[in-house]
C-alpha cells in the first residue's frame, strides 16, 4: 500500500472533484441519526458519524431488485438492466468495509451474482476511521481494521488524514483532486499512536472462545427459549445488518399480465415462513429456533465455509432490536448459560 | 466444504444464474391424483446439449408469473436431451405446472446441488429406501444403476407409500419386480383389496433383507419423519454412517447458495446437499 | 373467457373502491382482464344472478349485509375482501366497543330512522362467510389490490404478508418512534404498506391489522421498558381492530 | 297507483333508493331512502383521544377524506385553542384542492357524463370517446398525486396532524407540480366547455343556497357561512343556530333546514356567492359560458364544478410556488391539552362541511357532531325532485327515471358522508 497525507480542508475539493465524475454517497444526518445518501458537496457529509441506520449494503444489494424479466406471450426471458452508475461510497468505517468483503464471498464467488457484481465493480470505496460507540464490538472480531476492499482509507489524525491508497484508481483520485503530501516518519508514528488509542477505546469485551462448539453443544439450551419469548419476529436485526444477505423471490406481473419480472427482496430468517415448506411443515416453527438460527448461521454456518464469522460487530442490530437482543447478549448467554 | 458441481453456468461466467432457460413440456403422465411425471426439453439446443447432471441433483422450475420451485430430476443422467420431473401438486408453482399442457413452455435452471456418489457406489451393494415422493430422486439413481448394472453388486429397493393409489411409477416397478438383479419390496400403510404387496411402514421391511455391512451404500429419501427410523434400521444392520446417503428437502428461493432459506445446521441444502452422507447429516443441528 | 366480476360495498366509506380506480395509467389494462358485471359506484345496473368473483368492501353492520353475503358466497367462486373494514372490521368496528343501541341513541336520539335495515354489531366479512383472498389496509394500496386480483385470477393461494412492519420500516431508514419516545404499532402490525406512515413522520396506527406473527406480550414489554404505557398498545390498536376477535 | 323504484341509484357514492308514486299521470309522492347504514361516527369518536379524531373521521368518506381530516383538525384545534402557521394553512388548502380535483373529475366524467351521451357507465365511453376518458383520468390522477404529495396517499391523508404536518414535500416536487398544474388548467377549461354543451332541463330550485365566503379569497379552508336568499353572513361557530338537523324516518341521513326550509350547498352556491373571487382563468371561462350572475338551476352544479377545476389548477399552482418562497414551518405548533369545545368548517367538493367536538382535560373526546354537505342537500334534493318530477312525468318511463336520476347526480350526493 502507498500512503499520502491530506489536509482536512482538502476534503471539500475531493468531494467536489469526485462529484464531477461519480455519484457521491456518504453519511448525512437524519433526525439525529445518520444514513448513507447522495451528496453534492462535503458540507452535507458528517464524517464524524457514529453509525448509519442502514449499512452500505443497499448500494450493492438494494432492498428490492429485479433479477429477471419475462414476457408471457412469447415466453421470452431476459436479464434486468443493472442500474450501476459510477459511484463513490465515501466515509465507510472499517466494519462496513469488512462487511462488504463478507458479502463479496457470497455474491461474487460460485455463481456470480451479476447485479451485485456490476455495482461492486462500478463503486469506489473511500473509508474513514471512526471512534467506537457503546454498541460497537468490532474489536472482538478483528474487524476494527481493514486492509483491502477499499480504494482509499482516511485515518483521522486531527487536522490531517493519513490516506492509505489501496488501488490505482484510489491513488489517481487523490492525485487528480487534492494536493497531498508525502508521508513522513513522524506521520506514521502519529498514525500508530492514533490507531493504538483507538484500539484502547473499546470497552466491549466479549468472550468468543469456542463459539462454534458452544453453539452445537448448547443447541437445546433453555437460553434460546428465553430469547424466543423476547423476540418480536420483526426482522429488524436482519435488515440493518451489513452482513445479512438472505432474500425472498417473487414474481410480479404487469397490470395486463402480459409481462412480468422476478423480484428479490430482503428477507429475514426471523420470519416464520422463512423455512416453511409444503404440507404445513416448518423447519423453524418457533421463535426460539429462529433466533438461534440467526446466531448459528452467523457464528458457525458461514464460518464453516469462509473461515470468518458473519458479523463485524457494528452493533446496528443491537440498536434496532426493540427487545435488545444482540450478539453480545447472546454470546454472553452462551458462555455463561444464562440470559442477562 | 461445499463441492459445487460442474454445471452449465460455468461455461459462461457472464450468465445470470437467476435466469431460467425456456423449456417445453414434451410429455405429461398422470401418476396419482396429486403427482404427475413431466418431461421437458430445453429449447436452446446449445444449452440442451450441455445440460448434464448427476442423480440426486435438482433444478429450479419456473412458471412465469407464479414463481419457482426446486424439483429433483428423476430421469437418469444417461437420458440425454430431456429432463424428467415427478411433481406433486403442493402449492402455487406446482399447482400451476399441473395446469399446464404438452407444448407449454416453462423455465428451468440447473442442475444444482450435490447428487449421490454414483462413482463411489460402483463395485458395492446398494440399498435404496424411499418413502412417498422420495422415490423421485431415487428413481434417477435406480435408472442410472440400471444403465450400468454390471458395475454394482446387489441392488435392493425398499419403497413405502401411504396407500396403493399413491405408489408412484408402478408400471416400472411391476417391470422390475420380475427381474432378479433388483430386489424390490413395496409396502403401503393402508392397503386395499387390490394390494398383494407388503403392508406397514418401510422400516418393517428390514427384517426381510440381508445387508453386507462392509460393502453396502445406502440412500434414503422421503418425508422428514422417516429418516431417523430408517437410519436406525440401517445402523442395526451395522452399515457405516458415511456410506449412508440422505436427501433433504428445505425451502429454497435461489438454489445457488445465496438466498439463505435452505440452511440446515451450518450448511445449505442447495449447494452442500441436497444429498448428504449420514455422518455430515448427523453433524447438522436440527437436520434429522 | 374473462371471469365475471362484481364489486359490492357494505358499510364503508368507499375509499377502497376509490383506490381500485387509482391506477389511472393501467386501469384499462386491469379492466381488460375481467368482465366487470356490476359496480354500483361506477355504473347503472343490478347485481346479476351469476358471477365468478365478488370483490367486497366494507364491514358487516346489518342483517341485510349478512343475507347479501350469504347469497354472494353461494354465487361467487371467489370472494375477495378488500380493506380494513372487510378484513378486520376496520373503523366501523369501533362501534363494536360499546352497545350498538347506545351509539344509535347518541347519533339519532330516541327516534332512530327505520330505513329498511336491522343493525347488528359490526364485524369483518370473514365473520359471516369464508373469504378466499384478503387485501388489508385502510385504505388498500392500489398495487397490492392488483397483485391480489392477479393471484385470484391465476388461482394462486391467498398470501397477505404475515410479519410485523418493523423490517420494512428499517429499509426505509426511519428513526424508530420508540427511540423518539412514542408508541408505534408497527411492532405488531401486518407488514406490506412500506411503513408508509412512519416514513411520513407518523407512528403506525395499525390499519393493516394484527400480524399473525406478532408477539404481543413482548411488544407490551418493549413499551414498558421504554417508559411507555404497555396498555396503550391495546387501546391504540382498537382503532382499526376493535373486532379483531372476529377476524378469521 | 304505480310505484317506480330505483334501487341503489348508480353512479353516486353510497346506497340510496328513489321511490316515485304516480297516480293517473300525476306524481303523488317522491322520496329518497338512504339505506346506507349508519356507522355512528359521532358516537365512535367519544372516548378516543383528540389526536385520533382526524384518523377516525377521515373514514366518514373515502372520496373526500382530506376534507374530513382537515375539518376535524380545525375543530379540534379550535377546542384546544391552537393557531396553526400560515404555511400549514397553505398546505392544508392544497390538500383540500387535491380532493377537489379528484372528486370533480370523477363526478363529472365517471358519474355524470355517461348520462349526457346515453351510456350506462364510463367504461364504454373509453371506446367511443377515448380522449375524453383520458382527460378525466389525467385530472383525477393529478388530484391523486396532489393529495399524495401533501397527505401521503390519495385517500386518507397521513401527514396532517393537530397543529401542523408530520412531513412536507421537497422543493423539487413542489416546483414540478406547479408546472403541471398550470398545464392542467387547459384540460380543466376544456372540461368546462364540454359540460356547457350538455343540454340540461330548465329548472330552478326554490331552496336557499349556503356556502363559506371570505373577503379576499374563494373560501374553501376558512370563512363565514353566507346565505344567497337571506343575504346574511354568520360565523361558522354559530352553525347550530342557523342550521337545524332532523331525523327523518325513511332515511338514515338526517335532513337539514335553514329558517325552516331546505337549502343547497356545493359548487353552484359557491360560484353564486363568490364568482367575483374566482381566479382569472376560471372567471374568464365562466364569462365565456355566458354566466349571468346567479343561477338557481341545480343541473348547473356540474358546470360550476368544472369551473372550479380551472380555479383549483390556477390556485394550487400559486400555492405551490408560494410554499417555495414563503418560508416558515409546518411542524406542529406546541400546545397544551385542555378541556374545550370547538367547531371547524371547510368547503368540501360537495359543499360546506361542519365538524364540532368537545374534549375533556385529558384530551379525550366527550361529544362530536358532523354535518356533511350531502346531509344538508338531501332535504332540498327531495323538494327539487317533487317539483321537477311532475314537469317530466309525461316522458317515457325510462327517460323519466333517467331525468330524475340525473337531478340526483347533479347534486353529486355522497351518501356515506350523509349517513356517517
Ligand atoms: C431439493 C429439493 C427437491 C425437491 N424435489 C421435489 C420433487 O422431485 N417433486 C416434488 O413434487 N417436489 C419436490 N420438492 C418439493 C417442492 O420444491 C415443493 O413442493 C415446492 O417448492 C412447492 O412449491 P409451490 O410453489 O408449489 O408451493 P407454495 O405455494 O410455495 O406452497 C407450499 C407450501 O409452503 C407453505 N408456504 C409457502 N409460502 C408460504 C407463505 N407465504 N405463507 C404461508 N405458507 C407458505 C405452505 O405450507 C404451502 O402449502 C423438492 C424440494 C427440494 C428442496
Ligand atoms: S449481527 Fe449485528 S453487530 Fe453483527 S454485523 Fe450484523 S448488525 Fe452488526
Ligand atoms: S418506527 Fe414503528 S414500525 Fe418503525 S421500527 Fe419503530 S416500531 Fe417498528
Ligand atoms: S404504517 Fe401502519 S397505519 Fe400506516 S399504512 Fe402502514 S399499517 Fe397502516
Amino acid at each position: 500500500m502507498f500512503f499520502r497525507m491530506v489536509e482536512k480542508d482538502q476534503i471539500a475539493d475531493l468531494v467536489r472533484g469526485l462529484a464531477s465524475e461519480y455519484e457521491v454517497v456518504g453519511p448525512v444526518e437524519k433526525q439525529g441519526r445518520f444514513v448513507f445518501a447522495p451528496v453534492t458537496g462535503a458540507e452535507e457529509l458528517r464524517l464524524d458519524y457514529d453509525t448509519t441506520l442502514l449499512p452500505p449494503k443497499r448500494w450493492f444489494f438494494p432492498p428490492e431488485e429485479t433479477i429477471m424479466r419475462f414476457r408471457t406471450a412469447d415466453e421470452e426471458v431476459t436479464d434486468d438492466e443493472v442500474f450501476a452508475p459510477p459511484r463513490v461510497l465515501f466515509g465507510l468505517h472499517p466494519c462496513d468495509i469488512n462487511a462488504l468483503l463478507l458479502m463479496d464471498n457470497v455474491f461474487t464467488r460460485d455463481y456470480v451474482d451479476p447485479y451485485y457484481k456490476a455495482r461492486r465493480d462500478n463503486t469506489l470505496v473511500v473509508g474513514v476511521s471512526c471512534t467506537p460507540s457503546d454498541t460497537c464490538f468490532c474489536n472482538v472480531w478483528d474487524t476494527d481494521e481493514v486492509h483491502w476492499g477499499f480504494d482509499v482509507f482516511l485515518t483521522d489524525l486531527g487536522d490531517r488524514y493519513y490516506a492509505s491508497l489501496r488501488t490505482v484508481k484510489g491513488a489517481e483520485l487523490l492525485d487528480d483532486y487534492v494536493k497531498s503530501s508525502e508521508v513522513t516518519e513522524e506521520d506514521t508514528a502519529e498514525f500508530q499512536r492514533v490507531v493504538g488509542e483507538f484500539k484502547q477505546a473499546f470497552d466491549n469485551d466479549v468472550d468468543t472462545t469456542q463459539l462454534p462448539v458452544l453453539l452445537d453443544a448448547k443447541f437445546d439450551s433453555p437460553i434460546w427459549d428465553e430469547f424466543g419469548e423476547q423476540c418480536l419476529s420483526c426482522g429488524a436485526c436482519s435488515m440493518v445488518c451489513p452482513t445479512c444477505y438472505c432474500f425472498d423471490v417473487t414474481d410480479r406481473l404487469a397490470p395486463d399480465q402480459k409481462s412480468g419480472r422476478r423480484v428479490r427482496t430482503w428477507d429475514s430468517c426471523q420470519f416464520k415462513e422463512f423455512a416453511a415448506v409444503a404440507h404445513g411443515q416448518n423447519f423453524r416453527e418457533g421463535r426460539a429456533s429462529r433466533v438461534k438460527y440467526r446466531y448459528y448461521h452467523k457464528q458457525w454456518g458461514y464460518l464453516s465455509k469462509f473461515e470468518r464469522v458473519l458479523c463485524v460487530g457494528c452493533g446496528r442490530c443491537a440498536r434496532a432490536c426493540p427487545s435488545d437482543i444482540s450478539p453480545v447478549r447472546v454470546i454472553e448467554a452462551l458462555q455463561t448459560g444464562g440470559v442477562r | 466444504m461445499s463441492v459445487i458441481p460442474q454445471d452449465a453456468y460455468r461455461r459462461d461466467a457472464e450468465t445470470n444464474p437467476y435466469r431460467p432457460w425456456p423449456a417445453r413440456i414434451t410429455s405429461i403422465i398422470d401418476l396419482t391424483e396429486t403427482e404427475k411425471l413431466f418431461e421437458f426439453r430445453i429449447i436452446d439446443p446449445e444449452i440442451r446439449e450441455s445440460f448434464t447432471f448427476q442423480s440426486g441433483q435438482f433444478v429450479e422450475l419456473s412458471i412465469f408469473g407464479v414463481g419457482e420451485a426446486p424439483i429433483s430430476i428423476s430421469s437418469a443422467p444417461s437420458k440425454q436431451g430431456f429432463v424428467e420431473l415427478c411433481v406433486r401438486c403442493a402449492g402455487d408453482v406446482t399447482g400451476a405446472l399441473h395446469a399446464k399442457q404438452c407444448g407449454d413452455v416453462v423455465g428451468i435452471r440447473g442442475p444444482f446441488g450435490r447428487g449421490f456418489p454414483f462413482q463411489e457406489m460402483k463395485g458395492h451393494d446398494v440399498l435404496l429406501v424411499a418413502g412417498g415422493l422420495g422415490i423421485a430422486p431415487l428413481k434417477s439413481l435406480i435408472n442410472h444403476i440400471h444403465d450400468e448394472r454390471h458395475e454394482f453388486g446387489k441392488v435392493t429397493i425398499l419403497y413405502g407409500a401411504k396407500n396403493p393409489a399413491e405408489v408412484l411409477f408402478r408400471y416400472q416397478f411391476d417391470m422390475w419386480k420380475h427381474r432378479d438383479d433388483f430386489d424390490l419390496i413395496l409396502t403401503v400403510d393402508e392397503p386395499d383389496e387390490s394390494w398383494d404387496g407388503e403392508r406397514g411402514l418401510v422400516t418393517g421391511l428390514f427384517d426381510q433383507i440381508e445387508v453386507d455391512p462392509d460393502n453396502t451404500y445406502g440412500a434414503i429419501c422421503g418425508p422428514p419423519v422417516m429418516y431417523k427410523y430408517v437410519i436406525d434400521e440401517m445402523r442395526k444392520k451395522h452399515m457405516d454412517v458415511d456410506k449412508i446417503y440422505v436427501s433433504f428437502e428445505r425451502r429454497m428461493k435461489c438454489g445457488i447458495g445465496k438466498c439463505g432459506h435452505c440452511g440446515v445446521g451450518h450448511q445449505y441444502t442447495c449447494v452442500d446437499g441436497p444429498v448428504f452422507n449420514y455422518w455430515e447429516a448427523m453433524n447438522l443441528q436440527g437436520a434429522i | 373467457m374473462a371471469p365475471r366480476v362484481v364489486v359490492i360495498g357494505l358499510a364503508s366509506d368507499f375509499g377502497c373502491q376509490v383506490q381500485m380506480t387509482n391506477i389511472e395509467d393501467h386501469l384499462l389494462d386491469v379492466l381488460g382482464l375481467i368482465d366487470l358485471r356490476y359496480w354500483q359506484l361506477a355504473s347503472s345496473g343490478h347485481l346479476p344472478d351469476s358471477y365468478d368473483v365478488a370483490i367486497i368492501e366494507g364491514a358487516v353492520t346489518t342483517d341485510e349485509h349478512v343475507a347479501l353475503l350469504e347469497r354472494v358466497r353461494e354465487t361467487a367462486g371467489v370472494v375477495i375482501a378488500i380493506g380494513a373494514c372487510a378484513f378486520t372490521g376496520g373503523i366501523p368496528a369501533l362501534a363494536a366497543l360499546g352497545e350498538i343501541d347506545r351509539h344509535c341513541a347518541v347519533v339519532y336520539g330516541d327516534t332512530p330512522p327505520v330505513a329498511g335495515v336491522t343493525r347488528r354489531t359490526p364485524g369483518p366479512v370473514g365473520s359471516v362467510i369464508a373469504v378466499d383472498y384478503h387485501v388489508p389496509g385502510c385504505p388498500i394500496d392500489t398495487d397490492e389490490f392488483v397483485r391480489v386480483l392477479h393471484r385470484a385470477l391465476q388461482g394462486l393461494s391467498d398470501r397477505p404478508p404475515q410479519d410485523p412492519l418493523c423490517a420494512v420500516c428499517k429499509t426505509m431508514e426511519n428513526v424508530c418512534f420508540l427511540e423518539r419516545g412514542q408508541v408505534c404499532l408497527g411492532l405488531v402490525t401486518r407488514t406490506g404498506c412500506g411503513a408508509r406512515c412512519v416514513t411520513l413522520g407518523r407512528p403506525c396506527t395499525g390499519c393493516r391489522g394484527l400480524s399473525p406473527e406478532a408477539n404481543l406480550p413482548a411488544a407490551a414489554g418493549v413499551l414498558e421498558s421504554r417508559g411507555l404505557d404497555g396498555a396503550e398498545l391495546v387501546r391504540l390498536f382498537d382503532l382499526y381492530n376493535a373486532a379483531r376477535e372476529a377476524v378469521r | 297507483m304505480s310505484t317506480i323504484t330505483v334501487e341503489h341509484v348508480a353512479r353516486i357514492e353510497g346506497h340510496g333508493t328513489i321511490t316515485v308514486d304516480v297516480e293517473g299521470g300525476v306524481v303523488r309522492d317522491i322520496k329518497m331512502d338512504i339505506i346506507e347504514p349508519a356507522r355512528f361516527f359521532e358516537s365512535m369518536v367519544v372516548g378516543r383521544r383528540f389526536d385520533e379524531v382526524s384518523l377516525i373521521t377521515s373514514r366518514i368518506c373515502g372520496i373526500c377524506s382530506p376534507n374530513h381530516a382537515v375539518t376535524s383538525l380545525r375543530a379540534v384545534e379550535d377546542a384546544l385553542g391552537i393557531e396553526v402557521s400560515e404555511r400549514t394553512k397553505v398546505l392544508r388548502k392544497l390538500l383540500v384542492y387535491g380532493s377537489y380535483l379528484q372528486n370533480h373529475a370523477t363526478h363529472l366524467y365517471v358519474f355524470a357524463a355517461p348520462d349526457f351521451v346515453g351510456l350506462p357507465s364510463v367504461f364504454p365511453l373509453a371506446e367511443t370517446h377515448p380522449e375524453v376518458v383520458q382527460r378525466a383520468l389525467t385530472i383525477k390522477k393529478i388530484g391523486n398525486e396532489l393529495t399524495t404529495l401533501i397527505g401521503g396517499r390519495p385517500v386518507h391523508p397521513i401527514t396532517a396532524l393537530v397543529g401542523g404536518f408530520a412531513s412536507e414535500p421537497d422543493a423539487r416536487s413542489l416546483e414540478e407540480f406547479a408546472e403541471r398544474l398550470t398545464r392542467l388548467a387547459g384540460e380543466a377549461e376544456e372540461t368546462a366547455r364540454l359540460f356547457a354543451t350538455f343540454e340540461v332541463p330548465a329548472f330552478e330550485t326554490a331552496g336557499d343556497m349556503l356556502a363559506l365566503v371570505a373577503d379576499d379569497d374563494y373560501a374553501i379552508y376558512e370563512g363565514e357561512t353566507a346565505s344567497l336568499q337571506g343575504a346574511w353572513r354568520r360565523p361558522v361557530a354559530e352553525y347550530r343556530d342557523f342550521i337545524r338537523e332532523d331525523v327523518v324516518g325513511h332515511s338514515n341521513a338526517k335532513h337539514s333546514t335553514v329558517a325552516g326550509s331546505p337549502f343547497m350547498v356545493g359548487a353552484l352556491p359557491r360560484v353564486n356567492l363568490s364568482a367575483d373571487r374566482l381566479a382569472p382563468r376560471a372567471a374568464a371561462v365562466l364569462g365565456e359560458l355566458g354566466w349571468s350572475g346567479v343561477s338557481r338551476n341545480p343541473f348547473m352544479n356540474n358546470v360550476c364544478q368544472a369551473v372550479e377545476l380551472v380555479d383549483a389548477c390556477e390556485r394550487c399552482a400559486g400555492y405551490a410556488r408560494q410554499l417555495l418562497e414563503m418560508g416558515g414551518s409546518s411542524e406542529p405548533v406546541p400546545f397544551a391539552v385542555r378541556a374545550g369545545s370547538g367547531v371547524g368548517a371547510t368547503e368540501a367538493p360537495r359543499g360546506t362541511l361542519y365538524h364540532a367536538y368537545s374534549i375533556d382535560d385529558d384530551g379525550f373526546v366527550t361529544a362530536g357532531d358532523v354535518i356533511t354537505p350531502t346531509a344538508q342537500n338531501l332535504g332540498n334534493l327531495e323538494a327539487d325532485m317533487r317539483a321537477f318530477a311532475p314537469t317530466v312525468v309525461d316522458e317515457p318511463r325510462d327517460r323519466f327515471v333517467l331525468l330524475v336520476e340525473q337531478l340526483v347526480r347533479a347534486y353529486d350526493p355522497c351518501l356515506s358522508c350523509s349517513v356517517h
